[in-house]
């Protein structure tokens, strides 16, 4: 793993309102990347520019040497950046299977005519990645659930299967927002483990959006404070416990909270 | 649960075994001799079976409706008489609903149990219908008046052309002085088979009788037509023609007559229906209207319109049972005739209609049909509006061909 | 049951069609070519709506484009026609008019990619009145109100449509509609196989997707807007598929047939069958094709029927209340449609 | 003066669209239904108008005419809300259904005749700078005018209408601030199909010549209408309405010009106009976009 993803001067606006304000930051490979901060601070907004569902008005986003500031998500999704959504986003009434083979889109071509004809290629590649599907549901532990349906999993099981999806994309680097929210707490440490096996046994980078701070504190190699889409704090876990605007911030997060309520967009711009 | 190559061959053979082991079940195709006359489709010895496909419950229904009426009229008052050839004629009837659709998948059901068809209606339905009653040879009659289906294989056109109407009607103007030389005359039409051909007829007199003309196409679902008086105002036009339908019709005289627009308004037959004067319009149309058709009215003052109208049984009749009436007496007709020849096959009635050269039903002009390619006649009837007679209309000219018509039939 | 037999299933299923027309006659081939015909457009409109979430109603122009580019392309210009022709082999001409009704869902694509949900259905819309007018004012293309001719489908000189040279099966003359029922039964079959596969496979992975999450499809790696493209040219090369078959079945095609009433009943096709599901599509596309036409053929003999005209329930309106009442109850109570009492039905069969 | 002449055209047949418009708008904005029940339901509105007029009075003929749409348009609402799903294709594809069941009874009793309205107006008519336009007509855009109006009083300044807003820009929130979904949708169903029925009455009044089965079908004329302005917008529709009627009459008044596009091009102008706008709003003028949550 050798690419970087770097931040750099970011700022999306909404109308009058900044969701993100000159915002930088780098994940360097190899490492469990959390973005935190108060509900309202930009954390999602960062994620939804870096996959290229909403474009800066300012700044650029690299990935090693590739400028990703004006690319369509399916361009970033090729690129190897690998992304889990926050709200599940499956497709409810297809197996397991079929939600992490779609996954695969990038890695395959057999187009509307091929599969219509049934060319050979077509289902060579349809077995082998199968097997890949196969394997990777395994590694997250929902191998037993391959023929149910999504929509009738457990919660803890969907939210797998988010994750189970963006690495089937084979990413370099996997965007997982808040893959542990809503869980109870023992669910929440085999997701933990979960994140720190992708980086382990795949060399996986992860950036991560997360509320659970015990989670944070004890995966993450290095952490990017965000408060009103701006950068208050970076560092490993520990610096970033000790800084002072992190702690006024989340001790102000009920004020900041309605503010941000107050001052909310009312509108989000269209994806794409 | 993918069919595979192998299964599929298992299934093939299956195949071969059931059909080959199974006796087909469908019997062979009508023929021979039936007592006295050669027959093939639609005859037995006692019966003659005559289809209509009709549009009973769309668009056309009205019109439909008393079509049907009209040809079960006639057909019974010879049943009663001792029927055709010594057979008594069966009518069977098809409402296809203007549903071209359910037309072609009626016509193959209906078509192998007739002998042919004594009507046809909708444009739209005898377009598509066209090549297969050619395929067949049932002689069928469509209910329309346009050139366009003159000359097709089956296809017995009664009556006189849209055009002719329009010709004949502009020449009862010009002779009652409503309109001279110079005037302009305003034409709303629906295009295709009705309209667009009717159009044909304006555009030659304007042609041949110094006429300016000002025409305007509308569609069948325009029932608001004050934007076309308005242009016709504008215009200053002496009389109008309409070639569209009953509503087109009655918008026009309605906000003719309140734009102050007072010229006469002539129209084909099937722009006139008698529902239509118990709206605010009818006044309009009483005062203006002149219907030219080459089928007299309902209750009109002939001994047969007479003699219809006391059987008709129905409720709200219109001019059409007239024409059915008289169309079911032409189909009658070329059937005495077949089975004097001694042949009521297909090909037997058809040489049989094509033989008779003065068709009388006592309804419309005498007719010749030995000549497929031209109209049978160009003769036509003018009518004005009457609330008071059943069906709504009363005769003003009886029929006659005025040379203008002669001559564009012609041609 | 043993796989070997679940996988003979849906040949057994094929086996009465291949005998159809040795037992029927023509009256009812014509409604099960028809109804076959239906069952291939819906096929295509369940891919569009059912699978890629993209509501149309413009089915009717494509089946237009099929139907009209067939007669076009393959008739000659013989002096006295209705309209000009290409004069193609037949063969080739009705391919070619499959990929023109591909062409045409492609000239649709960028209002596609752009307008999103109930705004695409109604825009799709404005083909169908569009079509309408150009069918009936492009006369010299399309024979104007009156219609053209269709040309009979022949390979090598026999008449795949037509009866020349003559063909008897088993004491049975094969004329026009036995050739065409056997035709359709194939394009039927080949259709459900390349439809299937596509749901099935990576296409339709990635439709659904989108139709689910557009966001997530983008982040998989799929292209938005080309697959959206794509799967209204797919579509629209069924609804050519089906506009042929119709042709061939009408043998003379009217601008009057290819009007919202048929987009409609193709959406009612899909949506009584089941959205999304191949299967549904092909029993939606033959139960409301077939419907009107059955009923029509046995009026005389329900007895509860009136006569048509009168007033009374006539086989018309009787086919119009069910029509209404299959779209209103399958919403209702199985939205799934007819697929999903198939597949319940499936499930307590094995039960048992 | 050809020009001033097809506008007042276009704007009198215009706000007979734009009430139509309104009503899909109204119905939409309640519940996320596009309406195509509709035209059905301004034929059952008319219908009852004429059969009741014709024994009585114009008056309670209206009235009764407004009762029916509106108890039919919430019995359709409640059919519509029985299936449960978050598909919004879903309840639009079953109104399509009712249409069918609706349209199919209303055509078998009206059969084959053709009912005047028994309005006041009848065929008089009225001169305005060289125009003629009837006096239905005029009453259609006063009552048209007056209708609207009264909606967007109702919409913005009582607490029923804040009420529907709230619902129709956040449902959930809506349903959680105790706003009654159900009293919301069937409020909306029932004020869309009351100015159905209104339009109902002016489309089958003079000029048109009455009342006949087919009459429903006019209401599809709106369907452009709801699109250029934006399906969620009441100021939309009432454009929407005008640019359709405008545009009709004035294809209609310049067919020579525009022999171009073939004959009686008026019908499906609108429709090009609607691919126009689409293509560069593609939720109409007035229409809010769709949010893309992610």
């Amino acid at each position: 793993m050798t690419r970087a993803l770097t931040v750099e001067g970011v700022t999306l606006q909404f109308g009058g309102i900044r969701a993100l304000d000159d915002l930088s930051f780098t994940v360097e490979p190899g490492t469990v990347h959390a973005v935190i901060g108060p509900n309202g601070a930009g954390k999602s907004s960062t994620f939804n520019v870096i996959s290229g569902h909403y474009r800066p008005a300012a700044g650029s986003i690299r990935f090693g040497d590739t400028d990703l500031t004006e690319m369509a998500p399916h361009r970033i999704a090729r690129e190897g950046i690998g992304r889990a959504f926050q709200n599940i986003a499956l497709s409810g009434h297809a197996t397991v299977v079929d939600n992490l083979m779609v996954a695969r889109h990038r890695l395959t071509r057999a187009g509307f005519l091929a599969t219509a004809l049934g060319l050979p290629g077509a289902r060579r590649e349809e077995r082998i990645h199968r097997e890949r599907v196969r394997e990777i549901a395994d590694f997250v532990g929902l191998g037993g659930q391959l023929n149910a349906s999504a929509g009738t999993l457990a919660y803890g099981d969907r939210k797998r299967l988010e994750i189970a999806r963006a690495l089937c994309t084979e990413p370099e680097i996997l965007l997982l927002d808040e893959p542990a929210a809503g869980m109870p707490a023992f669910e929440k440490w085999d997701v933990a483990s979960l994140v720190l096996s992708v980086r382990e046994s795949l060399g996986i980078s992860v950036v991560l959006v997360e509320h659970d701070m015990p989670v944070v504190m004890a995966i993450a190699d290095h952490i990017t404070v965000l408060d009103f889409g701006r950068l208050i704090a970076e560092g490993t876990p520990e610096e970033v416990q000790s800084s002072e605007a992190v702690i006024a911030a989340y001790l102000g997060e009920t004020a900041a909270h309605d503010q941000a309520v107050t001052t909310a967009p009312s509108t989000t711009p269209t994806a794409c | 649960m993918k069919p595979s190559l192998r299964s599929g061959m298992v299934a093939a053979a299956l195949i071969i075994a059931v059909t080959a082991s199974s006796c087909a079940t469908r019997g062979a195709e009508a023929g021979g001799e039936s007592g006295d006359v050669k027959t093939d489709f639609g005859v037995t010895a006692d019966t003659i079976t005559i289809g209509a496909m009709s549009d009973l419950s769309n668009v056309f229904a009205g019109l439909g409706r008393t079509l049907v009426d009209g040809n079960r009229l006639y057909f019974n008052e010879r049943n009663a008489d001792g029927g055709i050839c010594g057979r008594q004629v069966e009518l069977e009837v098809a409402d296809h609903a203007y549903d071209v659709q359910k037309a072609t998948s009626q016509f193959v059901d209906l078509e192998k149990d007739v002998l042919g068809f004594v009507q046809l209606l909708g444009s739209p339905v005898i377009a598509a219908l066209s090549p297969q009653i050619a395929t067949t040879g049932a002689i069928t009659i469509p209910a329309t008046w346009s050139t366009d289906w003159i000359g097709k294989e089956g296809l017995v056109v009664v009556g006189a052309s849209y055009p002719g109407e329009i010709i004949n009607g502009l020449d009862h103007l010009m002779r009652e002085g409503l309109i001279a030389e110079g005037d302009t005359i305003g034409h709303v039409y629906f295009e295709g088979d009705f309209g667009g051909n009717a159009l044909l007829g304006s555009q030659y007199v304007a042609k041949e009788a110094g006429l300016e003309l000002e025409a305007i196409a509308v569609d069948p679902t325009a029932t608001d037509l004050t934007a076309q008086v308005n242009q016709l105002a504008n215009a200053e036009v002496d009389a109008i023609l309409v070639s569209a339908g009953p509503r087109q019709t009655a918008s026009i005289a309605g906000v003719a007559a309140a734009s102050g627009l007072d010229v006469p308004i002539l129209t084909n037959g099937p722009g006139f229906d008698p529902a239509l004067l118990d709206t605010p319009v009818g006044g309009a149309l009483k005062d203006n209207l002149r219907v030219i058709t080459s089928y007299e009215p309902f209750a009109g003052d002939s001994v047969t319109a007479q003699q219809v109208a006391e059987a008709y049984e129905g409720d709200d009749p219109t001019i059409y049972v007239n024409y059915g009436y008289a169309s079911a007496a032409v189909m009658g007709q070329a059937l005495d005739q077949a089975c004097e020849n001694g042949d009521l096959t297909r090909a037997g009635v058809a040489s049989a209609l094509r033989s008779l050269d003065a068709v009388d039903t006592g309804l419309m002009p005498v007719m010749d049909l030995t000549d497929g390619s031209v109209m049978p006649t160009n003769e036509t009837f003018v009518s004005v509006v009457d609330p008071d007679q059943a069906g709504g209309l009363t005769v003003v000219e009886e029929p006659f061909a005025s040379e203008l018509a002669e001559e564009f039939a012609a041609q | 049951m043993s796989d070997r037999v679940a996988r003979l299933l849906p040949w057994l299923l094929v086996l009465p069609l291949l005998a159809m027309p040795l037992y029927v006659d023509g009256s009812w081939l014509i409604i099960g070519i028809l109804g076959m015909a239906g069952a291939i457009g819906a096929i295509g409109l369940t891919v569009l709506t059912g699978t890629a979430g993209q509501l149309s109603l413009a089915h009717a122009f494509f089946l237009a484009v099929g139907a009209y580019g067939y007669a076009f392309l393959a008739a000659g210009s013989e002096p006295g026609g209705e309209a000009s022709g290409l004069g193609l082999p037949s063969t080739v001409a009705a391919l070619a008019a499959v990929l023109l009704a591909g062409l045409a869902g492609l000239a649709f694509s960028p209002v596609a990619a752009r307008v999103k949900g109930l705004y695409l259905g109604v825009a799709s819309l404005a083909l169908v009145f569009i079509g309408e007018h150009v069918l009936r004012n492009a006369a010299p293309l399309t024979g104007g109100f009156n219609g053209r001719r269709v040309p009979t489908l022949s390979i090598g000189g026999f008449e795949l449509t037509g009866r020349n040279p003559e063909l008897v099966v088993l004491g049975i003359p094969f004329l026009e509609r036995e050739r065409l029922w056997y035709l359709s039964v194939l394009v039927l079959v080949v259709s459900i196989v390349v439809a299937t596969r596509i749901v099935r496979g990576r296409p339709g992975r990635a439709l659904r997707l989108m139709r689910d999450s557009a966001a997530a499809a983008g982040s998989m790696g799929v292209e938005v807007r080309r697959y959206q493209a794509s799967a209204f040219v797919c579509s629209s090369m069924f609804a050519g598929v089906a506009g042929v078959l119709t042709a061939l079945a009408f043998q003379y095609i009217v601008p009057q047939y290819f009007t919202l009433l048929l987009s409609v009943t193709f959406l009612a096709m899909v949506v009584i069958g089941g959205l999304g599901s191949v299967g549904g599509a092909v029993a939606g596309g033959v139960f409301v094709t077939a419907l009107p036409l059955v009923l029509e053929k046995f009026s005389t003999s329900l007895t509860f029927l009136a006569d048509p005209g009168t007033g009374g329930l006539d086989a018309t309106m009787l086919a119009h209340l069910i029509f209404g009442a299959s779209i209103v109850l399958v919403l209702v109570v199985e939205p799934g449609g007819l697929a999903a009492l198939g597949g319940r039905l499936r499930t307590l069969v094995r039960r048992s | 003066m050809k020009i001033v002449q097809l506008l007042f055209l276009g704007l009198s047949l215009g706000s007979i669209y734009a009430l139509i418009a309104l009503g899909f708008v109204v119905i939409y904005k309640g519940t996320k239904v596009i309406n195509l029940a509709h035209g059905s339901l301004m034929l059952l509105g008319a219908y009852v108008v004429a059969v009741v007029s014709e024994h009585s009075n114009f008056g309670l003929g209206v009235a009764a005419g407004l009762v029916t749409a509106g108890l039919g348009a919430i019995v359709a609402e409640r059919v519509v809300s029985l299936a449960r799903t978050h598909d919004h294709l879903v309840p639009t594809i079953l109104t399509i259904g009712l249409d069918v069941l609706l349209a199919a009874e209303l055509s078998r009793r009206i059969g084959t005749e053709v009912f005047s309205m028994g309005d006041p107006w009848g065929d008089a008519r009225v001169t305005l700078l060289g125009t003629v336009l009837p006096q239905a007509r005029i009453a259609a855009t006063i009552v048209g005018i007056a209708v609207i109006a009264a909606f967007f009083v109702v919409f913005r300044m009582t607490d029923f209408g804040t009420r529907m807003r709230a619902s129709a820009e956040d449902a959930e929130t809506a349903a959680l601030m105790g706003i009654s979904q159900r009293r919301v949708a069937m409020v909306s169903w029932a004020m869309g199909g009351a100015m159905a029925c209104i339009a109902g009455i002016f489309l089958a009044a003079f000029p048109n010549a009455g009342l006949d089965h087919h009459s429903g079908i006019i209401a599809l004329n709106a369907i452009p209408a709801i699109i250029i302005g934006g399906l969620d917008s009441s100021e939309g529709a009432v454009l929407g309405g005008l640019i359709v009627g405008i545009t009709q009459s004035l294809v209609q008044g310049y067919a020579d010009a525009l022999h171009f596009l073939g004959g009686n091009a008026a019908p499906v102008a609108p429709y090009v106009v609607m691919l126009a706008v689409l293509m560069v709003r593609p939720s109409g003028i007035f229409g809010s976009k769709e949010l893309a949550r992610v």
